[in-house]
């Protein structure tokens, strides 16, 4: 029984992962602690529903699928850019305090989840998930969409780190570290910040909609989705994309165990005291270099 | 021979694989003005921040008359009198002059808050007297002209000065001060190397790190100097 | 100093930092391998200069630079267009190392420049390599300002404009910028356009002289005057600066 | 309209955004466990007085220290977090003790909440109706308002400026800055049990969805659109955010969209007063 909870883990984990580089991204690019990823995440699976139930008369399934998929990232890709333009920048160019950046991601966060409760009322949807089980042996079982999710994941975490050895990320780097100064170094930064957005909101959209295949998603699952995700940015060490990615798993395998002694009601007090734990005994992971003193 | 203030035996510290200093050994004589000169990145602030209790030696002790520096809170140390002025001198900008006068000293009312409560009217006579005491620092700083302006408005210069001011009224005994003539006019020059004379002629140590020399050896009794991580007295 | 055109000219330049008006219709013109050195006290607006002219901060009047108006020209080209400037206390990015910084100002030379700056920084700036894999956030004031210089080498720009390089700096440190930017004018005709406060270091190097107080600049005083017998020295070394 | 009933809610969200003020406005951190607080402070009164058999005010105090202890947690976070994780932990700790509350069955009924809450009774005379608790509400909260109100006079509230403005200037002065975040969090804490206990007493049924993280998000959003570091703002800011549920309620929509409404209007202000007015329409201190 418990080698299938770690099965289980690791295609969670693999999936945490993409939501915390997303998020990871975004945060070192605009140093906005965005909980809206957790909106996106979920308006992933919403667009997709709706784009899947409107192409399905017309188109042949697997088409109408891919269609909508394309659709919903696009559609993604343009929310995060007006939210950039509307509230974060402004933000950025009256050098806010970042507590100040997490309210409004807060309240940004709370009109979409809101938004779509009012229009889509508040049960949960789930992208039909009558998947047979592909792989079954008396260890664990796997059904076909965990199998496709765990490829499509490792697929995209290896694009990732990839990517992170190309100057566009040293120039997210740049960016984090002091963006006047990156600016002196020829780096545009609107330009970086609205690619990371990007980047980072397709990646949570697709891990939305892949968790919207296997169980059904409610309105707001996603704010402890992306506060699950900044724990692992936090653990991993915030510049350093491998670190969130192995966090993950650690977050994940003390999650679905721990959830086999108490009952699952708990699984969210676990978590956010797992925050509490890291924000508060954990601070090297947060000041990423050790400055002197007096810029403290 | 007045007993030392400061005595400082075998401190060493590194500082990321850098061996700043390795067994220094001086001492400060009560109510004198030192000098401390280095090149760069040898380390003079972070001696500094060990001195004031905001970084950790790895080895050897600080004695400041009598009390062996703890490193578990910063606050305390600055109360039992040693006083630190930052390079960037940390004065209150959203108040004024008077009011960063106030709020420096050691017994100001809003040290404990239950006193509010039993003894009402002493704090309006303590809050007399801390004014009383206030403006005749401003005076001697020649700052009383600026009482009623917002500390934040203040050039450089003068919220040097008013550091240094909010110090002596918090009666520390020992000042770090770290460059205080740095990036300042020569007629501010004028008005601090006075005022610290004075600190010293009422039984203030002054400790600083400098680099314009000529100011600083003008009128300092003893000069430091930092030599691959040592500390020498020169004079 | 060759007769050519002005490399720089600045028309009523006004320009307000946070809110409060810092500069009044400045006007300074610079020729080609002229070391200028603006003297003003803090708070005189010598950084709100400098960011002006590198479109940090907006500001009306003209600046051209080349004949090609800098106002259109945005901070992140400011090296594509031939300008390097040195922010005060030097442009440093705490979380990456000393390498990476000179990496990042070379990222748009080919291999063989690269090479041939490398051998030249490892000239002029022995103590760079010794902290090469120092992370720049544990540097002192004056490894950063050199760190800067090394940079500004990188790029090869050839009009800099450098705010307080020497404020906090050993001596010795000082006599090393100083040598590095005479080298820079004699031997490859750079411009530099100095804001210091410190007369001794600005004037060992500098070729002319303007002070600028309150926001506004006086004339323009070409050194060799000062560099005449002593008594003509001393005269005008006060009246500059009064 | 039921104007009894809204004078009493506006009573009970001016202790909360006061005292969220202290916290918020004068130590300059943003915190979000205001409503895990008040929901304590509820529970705790509620469970004294049904166990216990206490009158109104012996369990009103039990919820007072209860809640003073608690906050030496948010003391903790302040003195090691700044500005951004501190609101972050405030954040976790609303949602840890909302979890508590719900799903520990035994203590608190779990998702059932506590019925039947006996009255309060002032010597031998029992409450009732919503006149009498408004007027009971209306004492505490002039007993609140009134503590600020000269709080603010006195040079203690200098001292906490100056400590907001620049924690490390206070501390080579020799403050000592985690004493001084400690009684503002425990003055605050110790008030919105008092708002937590009316609120049990007045309703006589509690359940942990009314202390949620939006209850926390509200309370912000009213210190935000009040402004912070002065009086007017949270009291203006509290009786806005009750008056505005009374104007959806017109809009002919069913309950479950109202709620959602009510959030999209309260999110949509939250953004645009944060950018437009960040120090809030009277507040004195911005966060910038």
């Amino acid at each position: 029984m418990s080698f299938q909870i770690l099965v289980y883990s690791i295609t969670s984990a693999l999936l945490l992962s993409l939501v915390a580089i997303g998020f990871n991204l975004i945060f070192n690019a605009t140093k906005v602690f965005h909980l809206a990823h957790g909106a996106m995440y979920v308006s992933a699976v919403y667009a997709m529903y709706e784009f899947n139930r409107l192409f399905k008369q017309t188109l042949p399934d697997w088409i109408s699928v891919a269609l909508s998929i394309i659709l919903s990232l696009l559609l993604l890709s343009v929310l995060i850019v007006v939210i950039e333009y509307l509230v974060y920048r402004p933000l950025y160019r009256k050098k806010v305090n970042s507590a100040i950046s997490l309210i409004s991601s807060l309240g940004v966060y709370m009109l979409v989840v809101n938004l779509l409760t009012f229009f889509f009322g508040n049960e949960s949807i789930s992208l039909n998930n009558n998947f047979k089980i592909v792989v079954s042996n008396d260890y664990f079982k796997l059904t076909e969409i965990e199998l496709l999710q765990s490829i499509i994941c490792i697929v995209l975490i290896s694009v990732v780190i990839l990517f992170s050895k190309t100057k566009f990320y040293t120039h997210i780097r740049a960016i984090t570290d002091n963006y006047q100064v990156a600016e002196k170094f020829g780096v545009n930064v609107q330009r970086t910040r609205i690619i990371a957005l990007i980047a980072g909101t397709v990646l949570v959209g697709i891990a939305g909609i892949m968790k919207g295949y296997e169980i059904a998603i409610e309105p707001n699952v996603g704010l402890t989705i992306v506060l699950t995700a900044s724990v692992a940015v936090i653990i991993g060490g915030v510049n350093s994309l491998k670190g969130t990615i192995l966090a993950c798993f650690a977050i994940a395998l003390i999650e679905n165990y721990s959830v086999k002694f108490l009952s699952a009601q708990w699984k969210d007090l676990l978590t956010y005291t797992l925050l509490i734990g890291v924000l508060v005994f954990y601070k090297q992971g947060l000041i990423s270099v050790k400055q002197r003193i007096e810029t403290r | 021979m007045s007993k030392p203030i400061l005595h400082i035996d075998n401190l060493s510290k590194s500082f990321g694989g850098l061996k700043l200093f390795n067994e220094v050994n001086i001492e400060l004589q009560q109510g004198t003005i030192n000098a401390l000169f280095g090149s760069n990145g040898s380390g003079k602030t972070t001696f500094f921040n060990l001195i004031g209790g905001y970084e950790k030696p790895d080895a050897g002790k600080i004695h400041f008359n009598g009390l062996t520096i703890k490193y578990h809170n910063e606050f305390e140390i600055a109360k039992a009198g040693i006083g630190k002025m930052w390079q960037e001198p940390s004065v209150f900008p959203n108040h004024t002059v008077l009011q960063n006068l106030l709020v420096s000293d050691k017994t100001h009312p809003g040290e404990n808050f239950l006193n509010y409560i039993f003894r009402g009217n002493s704090i309006k006579k303590k809050e007399f007297e801390l004014k009383e005491k206030a403006q005749n620092i401003l005076q001697d700083f020649k700052l009383g002209n600026k009482s009623g302006q917002l500390a934040g408005s203040l050039s450089l210069g003068e919220k040097k000065l008013l550091c240094i001011s909010m110090l002596l009224m918090n009666d520390a005994r020992l000042l770090l001060l770290d460059e205080p003539f740095s990036s300042v006019n020569p007629d501010t020059i004028e008005r601090i190397s006075s005022a610290l004379s004075d600190l010293r002629s009422n039984g203030k140590t002054v400790f600083m790190i400098e680099h314009k020399i000529k100011f600083a050896e003008a009128i300092s009794n003893t000069i430091f100097k930092i030599e691959n991580c040592k500390i020498e007295k020169l004079n | 100093m060759s007769n050519e055109a002005n490399i720089l000219s600045i028309k009523n330049l006004t320009a307000s930092y946070n809110g409060k008006p810092v500069l009044h219709e400045l006007n300074l013109q610079l020729e080609k391998g002229e070391i200028c050195c603006v003297i003003g006290e803090e708070g005189a607006g010598k950084s709100t200069l400098l960011k002006a002219i590198t479109q940090q901060i907006k500001s009306n009047g003209k600046i051209n630079y080349n004949e090609t108006d800098l106002s259109k020209v945005p901070t992140i080209n400011m090296v594509k267009q031939g300008i390097d400037f040195i922010a005060q206390g030097g442009n440093i990015l705490n979380g990456f190392t000393v390498e990476e910084h000179i990496c990042l100002s070379l990222s748009e030379r080919n291999e063989t420049e690269k090479r041939i700056v490398w051998k030249e920084i490892v000239e002029t700036f022995p103590k760079m390599i010794a902290l090469k894999k120092q992370v720049a956030g544990r540097l002192s004031g004056g490894e950063r300002i050199i760190l800067s210089f090394a940079c500004v080498l990188a790029t090869n720009a050839d009009f800099l404009v450098l705010d307080e390089p020497t404020a906090g700096l050993a001596p010795e440190t000082c006599k090393v910028i100083g040598d590095f930017l005479l080298r820079m004018k004699n031997e490859k005709g750079k411009t530099i356009l100095l804001l210091e406060h410190n007369y001794d270091f600005a004037f060992e190097i500098a070729d002319s002289v303007v002070t600028l107080k309150d926001g506004s600049l006086s004339e323009k005083y070409l050194c060799d005057v000062f560099r005449q017998p002593d008594f003509v020295y001393t005269k005008l070394y006060q009246t500059v600066n009064s | 309209m039921n104007w009894m009933h809204i004078l009493f809610m506006c009573e009970i969200y001016v202790i909360l955004s006061l005292s969220a003020n202290l916290v918020s406005g004068y130590t300059g951190l943003l915190s979000f466990a205001n409503a895990a607080f008040y929901g304590l402070g509820a529970y705790v009164t509620t469970l004294v007085m049904k166990n216990f058999g206490f009158n109104y005010f012996p369990s009103l105090l039990i919820a007072i220290t209860f809640n003073v202890l608690i906050s030496f947690i948010i003391t903790f976070f302040s003195s090691r977090l700044k500005d951004l994780y501190f609101t972050l932990a405030t954040l976790a700790f609303q949602v840890v003790v909302f979890s508590v509350l719900y799903n520990w069955e035994k203590v608190t009924g779990g998702s059932y909440g506590i019925s039947e809450i006996p009255g309060v009774n002032i010597l031998g005379y029992g409450l009732n109706g919503t006149k009498d608790y408004a007027i009971l509400g209306g004492f505490f909260a002039a007993i609140v308002i009134s503590f600020f109100y000269f709080f603010q006079r006195t040079p203690f509230v200098r001292l906490l400026e100056c400590i907001r403005d620049r924690e490390l200037g206070a501390v080579s002065l020799g403050k000592n800055i985690s004493y001084y975040k400690f009684i503002c969090n425990s003055v605050a804490a110790a008030f919105i049990a008092i708002a937590g206990s009316l609120f049990a007493v007045y309703n006589s049924y509690i359940d942990a969805t009314s202390f949620t993280l939006n209850e926390s998000i509200l309370i912000v959003n009213m210190i935000l659109i009040g402004g912070t570091g002065n009086l007017i703002g949270p009291v203006f800011g509290a009786c806005f955010y009750v008056m505005l549920p009374e104007l959806t309620r017109m809009i002919p929509i069913d309950s479950t969209q109202g709620a959602s409404l009510q959030m999209i209007i309260y999110s949509l202000i939250l953004i645009l007063v944060v950018r437009f007015k960040p120090n809030g329409l009277f507040g004195k201190f911005k966060f910038q």
